[in-house]
């Protein structure tokens, strides 16, 4: 939580209500990093473009990591990559997310038995918090994933740590096609 | 504002016989700066990493530095057997996956000697043309993303959408399709494929248009591409580029109208080479018009094709496929026109295992990259993002 | 030129009728000894920047570029995603500032701040509709041109204190950028200023006032008056860093440029800033060439069209709707036009636009001497 | 594809190529091998690897070759005879209608091929390729180092006895 990181051990309606009006901003304005390794980068971009618009969700894209909340490692990280891929990680500010989009970054994907220039998932370099599966995934998933990661950024609050907030939404098993589709009504709706 | 730009530094306009390479003096207090370019850089289409040598805004130097994406796809060729090659062809160059099966298999079908029915031609000509536009467009959409103007872009994917959706329609897959396999393709068309393919064409057309107009006719678009990067003919053919590159240095040179592979040469279309009365020949401009009249010429091919198909019920486009892909002792070097050049298999088959000894892929990216260095020597930075989106590269089959 | 030119009676709105009615009351209000007046009068505007950067800077940028690009833009936060630039500032507030290690400091935090108070200085002398005014300096124009390059010394603090190379060229390309145009620009509204023989922002508005509505606009006041206004809106579009001329921060070649490095609350700083100075020289050429906060209707017989929409509150809206006009245009270049190169940009000021202006220069003085 | 259209056109390929092997053969009667006449890629081999780049430049320059068009150079791994090798296909673009492939052979431990970085330009990046792979080097090549594995990688990736490292910078390269 960054600056806010302060160690508060009852949380009253106060608290609270804070904490739901920061993350709301937070969960609302997640700017990703463009950060596109490999196929996956073109389905981004697709999704940036008209046709699926991740703009409507307040979501576009930086190309610096200072000023992203969001990594999205869309794509093979090779092992020439990989310290690339931790440095850009770490100038990213606080509070920071990482999706990992496609198999490859997941797991090594397709790549994982016999290549032997392919980190088998990006999760062994730094942490992930929302994988989206898929070679690669089609927009809808990349949105899904997107929603997932407002989701986590809804479950947390001032004083517990991402992990708990990750167990927390284990618990709380929402299904992003759903969170979709009931945007769309209430879109329809209003 | 027409004259715009017109007196332009000469001195810095490069040709690579170097007659005209800007020469920066060294006096007192000048200094070199190494400035490092991606690989996570907005303008290097990837993973591409540039290390420039500035002094100023003049690039003396920029060498590139690949395989931040090395996928080892040619370790896995000879790990896995033939048909399962296909998918790790498909991540090769994954604008045109299409097209890369399509040299592929145009390799080992070579290799096996077998017949393919005359409709599947007609298919892969189909889908590997469709993608080829689509292809085209992203190359022309970010290539508008490097010059400052984003609505192009836009623009570009918007109607990229439509034939995705219809090589999804096809084959069941939005970007990796795993369609056309050795000695058929998948599946068959679905019912009214051709119907709303020519919807498609139809729809197309004016916007193709309407592209030239806010993109290629810019003024400003002209201004910052005409005469930069210039390649003439020679070194092109001597760095071994082709493709959409060597046609923009004037080389009337196209695989499918050299080699007249698959159902090309039924077909009636125009390889396409700058006039020399628009842009400079082999300027990136010209690089880029080719592009553009490409796409004209594959709504054309497509067209064509869908006249010329035979129609025939029932039919099963995989029965050509052999039961057990093993082709005897021997090697091959199959290639086919892909949307940025000449994609190249060497293929050495043993004659004993299903698995391929070698198989080298020869990707037009990497070969086109390669002139790189002497394409920037002397150039501004602006002039050497305008060079790279030129150069249309993609970076998976830079790689592979 | 006198106060008198008004007419009180076709006020709408009863308030004070004389000029800078509401700035004068306010400086003369002091409450326990305080001057809180002044504070609010120097507030005022602030708010009005915040204001209109949330709403029409921001969030209006993104709906119509979206709509440019048959997009829907920001739906989800919010009705309509109204709400899209608030939540935007409230997690820019949260982010963590990053300073990094081998940054200057000094430079690096105070960068920003240059930056915004260079264009927030400006407002000071900005007439928001007849009856106020921060100051009415009879050298307001000068000022307000003078105090805006302020922002050249606030973008190199941020480009060099970065110590970042992508920052560096940018804040450098900036500099020349800015400091180059300032000489066709300034040119050209000097020859508004002949026109009007005056350097006060409230009399250049006074003069242009009339019941014809916009024939008494300067634009249209003299055959060449459209010369100076072309190459002043083109010099502007430099001067504030946009397209087709925003090679500094050049998202493709740059990466964001000179504010690369910035995070957090100081990346919004400065975009608070670009979106001010945006407005600021919008109403600038408005106040210069198209009469500022008067109406531009005519009165038209018996429909007093001219008469009915001027006052105070008028005023205000007409000055903010002709910058947002012009606001509205550069948005539209920016989304439509490539980039220039910088060499290119160069030979455009240089070469095209400064020797032009002198043209008009020249013109304008034969105008207004011999056949005015 | 026409069965017998293609293999006209291939009978007529292999006839081209045996045409432009004949001259070669005559300018260097002992470094080069007779042809390979396959359908599908007729190859003569350099016997005399030193004298490749000679042969290179005699390819690409005699007005009747003008094989100016280096369409691909692979290297090979041929663990039985315990050779690497490097197979360029060669073509004439815009002046003959002709395309040979030639193969050139080196040892499999601290093999030498003359470098032809020099006569085709294409020929550089593909020659940092094949040393990057295989670990042959290329003579007199202008700037040979790895290209697509890091600097500091171990192993030839695409020999046949390639073992993958254990680990790369701390990071674990095996699944």
């Amino acid at each position: 939580m960054g600056l806010l990181d302060a160690k508060i051990s009852n949380h009253n309606v106060l608290v609270t209500s804070v904490d739901n009006v920061l993350n709301w901003a937070r969960l609302s304005s997640l700017w990703p990093m463009g950060f596109g390794l490999a196929c996956c980068a073109i389905e981004m971009m697709a999704t940036n473009a008209s046709n699926y618009d991740l703009e409507r969700f307040g979501i576009f894209p930086r190309s610096s990591p200072r000023q992203s909340d969001l990594m999205i490692v869309a794509g093979t990280v090779t092992m020439k990559m990989a310290e690339r891929v931790i440095r850009l990680y770490e100038q990213m500010p606080e509070p920071r997310y990482v999706l990992s989009m496609g198999s490859c970054s997941n797991c090594g994907g397709p790549y994982w038995k016999h290549g032997y220039h392919v980190l088998k998932g990006v999760d062994r370099i730094i942490p992930v918090d929302v994988y989206v599966p898929g070679c690669p995934p089609r927009p809808e998933a990349l949105i899904g994933g997107l929603m997932k990661v407002q989701e986590l950024i809804r479950m947390e609050q001032i004083g517990i740590s991402r992990v708990e907030a990750l167990k927390k939404l284990e618990e709380k098993n929402i299904d992003p096609g759903q969170l979709i589709e009931d945007a769309r009504k209430g879109a329809m709706a209003s | 504002m027409q004259e715009l730009g017109k007196a332009e530094h000469t001195s810095i306009r490069v040709t690579p016989q170097g007659e005209n390479r800007v020469i920066v003096e060294k006096d007192l207090s000048s200094e070199e700066m190494i400035l490092n370019m991606g690989p996570q850089h907005p303008s290097t289409h990837g993973v591409l990493r540039l290390e420039c040598k500035t002094d100023g805004e003049v690039v003396i130097e920029a060498e590139p530095y690949l395989g931040y994406l090395h996928r080892c796809f040619e370790k896995h060729a000879e790990m896995v057997d033939y048909p399962g090659i296909v998918p790790f062809v498909d991540r090769m160059d994954y604008l045109a996956s299409m097209n890369n099966d399509f040299a592929y298999c145009i390799a080992v079908e070579k290799l096996l000697d077998i017949e393919i029915p005359r409709r599947v031609e007609f298919m892969r000509v189909i889908v590997s043309e469709i993608n080829r536009i689509a292809s085209h467009l992203v190359a022309i959409g970010t290539y508008a993303i490097d010059l400052g103007a984003f609505t192009p872009f836009l623009f570009c994917f918007r109607d990229r959408e439509h034939m995705l959706n219809l090589l999804e329609w096809t084959s069941g897959a939005r970007m990796l399709y795993n369609y056309i396999l050795i000695g058929g393709v998948a599946y068959d068309f679905p019912k009214d494929f051709a119907r709303r393919t020519l919807e498609f064409v139809k729809y197309f057309r004016p916007k193709a248009l309407e592209l030239q107009k806010l993109l290629t006719e810019n003024e400003i678009f002209v201004k910052r591409t005409k005469g930069v990067g210039m390649m003439p003919a020679d070194v092109a053919i001597n760095y071994g580029w082709s493709g959409p590159m060597l046609r923009g240095s004037g080389v009337e040179w196209d695989l499918r109208r050299v080699d007249g592979y698959s159902v090309y040469p039924e077909l009636d279309f125009k390889v396409c080479v700058p006039d020399g009365k628009f842009s400079d020949i082999g300027d990136s401009l010209s690089r880029h018009v080719v592009r553009a009249l490409e796409i004209e010429e594959s709504l054309n091919i497509i067209e064509q094709c869908l006249d010329k198909m035979p129609e025939e019920e029932g039919f099963d486009p995989r029965s050509a496929i052999p039961k057990r892909i093993r082709p005897k002792a021997g090697e091959v070097y199959g290639r086919a026109e892909n949307p940025r050049g000449e994609l190249g298999f060497y293929i050495i088959s043993d004659g004993k295992s299903t698995k391929p000894l070698r198989c080298k892929a020869r990707s037009s990216c990497f070969v086109n990259l390669s002139a790189m260095k002497e394409l920037s020597l002397g150039q501004l930075i602006p002039d050497l993002v305008a060079i790279i989106g030129s150069i249309d590269i993609v970076l998976g089959e830079v790689d592979r | 030129m006198s106060t008198g030119a008004f007419l009180p009676n076709s006020f709408p709105i009863v308030m004070s009728t004389s000029l800078n009615a509401w700035s004068d009351a306010l400086s003369e209000y002091f409450l326990f000894g305080l001057p809180v007046g002044l504070v609010i009068l120097a507030a005022l505007p602030l708010v009005f920047i915040a204001l209109y950067a949330l709403t029409y800077g921001v969030y209006g940028e993104r709906k119509i570029s979206a709509f440019m690009q048959d997009r829907l833009g920001p739906m989800e936060v919010g009705k309509w995603g109204i709400l899209q630039t608030l939540a935007d500032i409230l997690k820019l507030l949260q982010k963590e500032d990053i300073v990094n290690k081998s940054a200057d400091k000094f430079l690096f935090v105070i960068g920003p701040g240059v930056l915004f108070v260079g264009s927030f200085l400006a407002f000071a002398v900005l007439p928001f509709g007849p009856a106020f005014i921060g100051a009415d300096l009879n050298v307001g124009l000068f000022y307000a041109i003078g105090i805006v390059a302020l922002e050249v010394v606030g973008i190199l603090a941020a480009g060099w204190g970065s110590n970042n190379k992508w920052a560096l060229y940018g804040a450098i390309r900036s500099v020349a950028q800015i400091v180059s145009y300032e000489i066709p620009a300034a040119i050209a509204i000097l020859c508004g200023v002949m026109m009007a023989g005056t350097l006060s922002m409230q009399q250049f508005n006074i003069l242009q006032q009339g019941e014809y509505g916009f024939l008494h606009f300067f634009l249209f006041q003299n055959p060449i008056a459209w010369l100076p206004f072309l190459i002043y809106f083109i010099a502007s579009l430099a001067e504030t860093n946009r397209a087709p001329f925003d090679i500094p921060e050049a998202e493709s070649e740059l990466v964001a440029g000179y504010f690369t490095e910035y995070s957090g609350m100081k990346f919004a700083v400065i975009f608070l800033a670009e979106y001010a100075s945006m407005f600021m020289v919008s109403a600038i050429i408005s106040i210069v060439f198209l009469g500022g906060w008067n109406s531009p209707f005519p009165n038209i017989g018996p429909l007093l069209l001219n008469d009915w929409t001027t006052g105070p509150v008028w005023g205000a809206f007409w000055i903010i709707m002709k910058g947002f006009f012009f606001i509205f245009i550069q948005m539209w270049l920016r989304w439509t036009l490539p980039r220039l190169r910088v060499d290119q940009l160069m030979h455009v000021c240089w070469k095209v636009l400064t020797p032009f202006a002198f043209v008009a220069f020249v013109l304008t003085a034969i105008w207004e001497i011999y056949v005015k | 594809m026409g069965e017998s259209q293609e293999s006209v056109s291939r009978s007529q390929e292999v006839e081209a190529a045996l045409a432009l092997w004949e001259i070669v053969h005559a300018a260097f009667p002992d470094a080069v091998s007779a042809l390979d006449e396959n359908p599908f890629m007729p190859f003569f081999e350099v016997q005399q690897t030193e004298r490749w780049r000679e042969i290179a430049l005699f390819l690409r320059d005699d007005p009747k070759l003008r094989c100016n068009y280096m369409a691909c150079l692979s290297g090979v791994d041929y663990p039985e005879e315990g050779k690497l090798g490097i197979v360029c296909n060669l073509e004439s673009v815009g002046v003959h209608a002709h395309k040979i492939a030639v193969k050139v052979y080196c040892d499999r431990e601290d093999g030498v091929i003359p470098s032809v970085a020099r006569v085709w330009k294409t020929a550089d990046w593909h020659e940092r390729e094949a040393f990057d792979m295989y670990g042959m080097t290329f003579s007199g090549h202008p700037d040979l180092r790895r290209i697509l594995c890091p600097e500091d990688w171990t192993g030839y990736p695409l020999r046949k006895d390639y073992v993958v490292q254990e680990s790369y910078h701390g990071i674990k390269v095996p699944n």
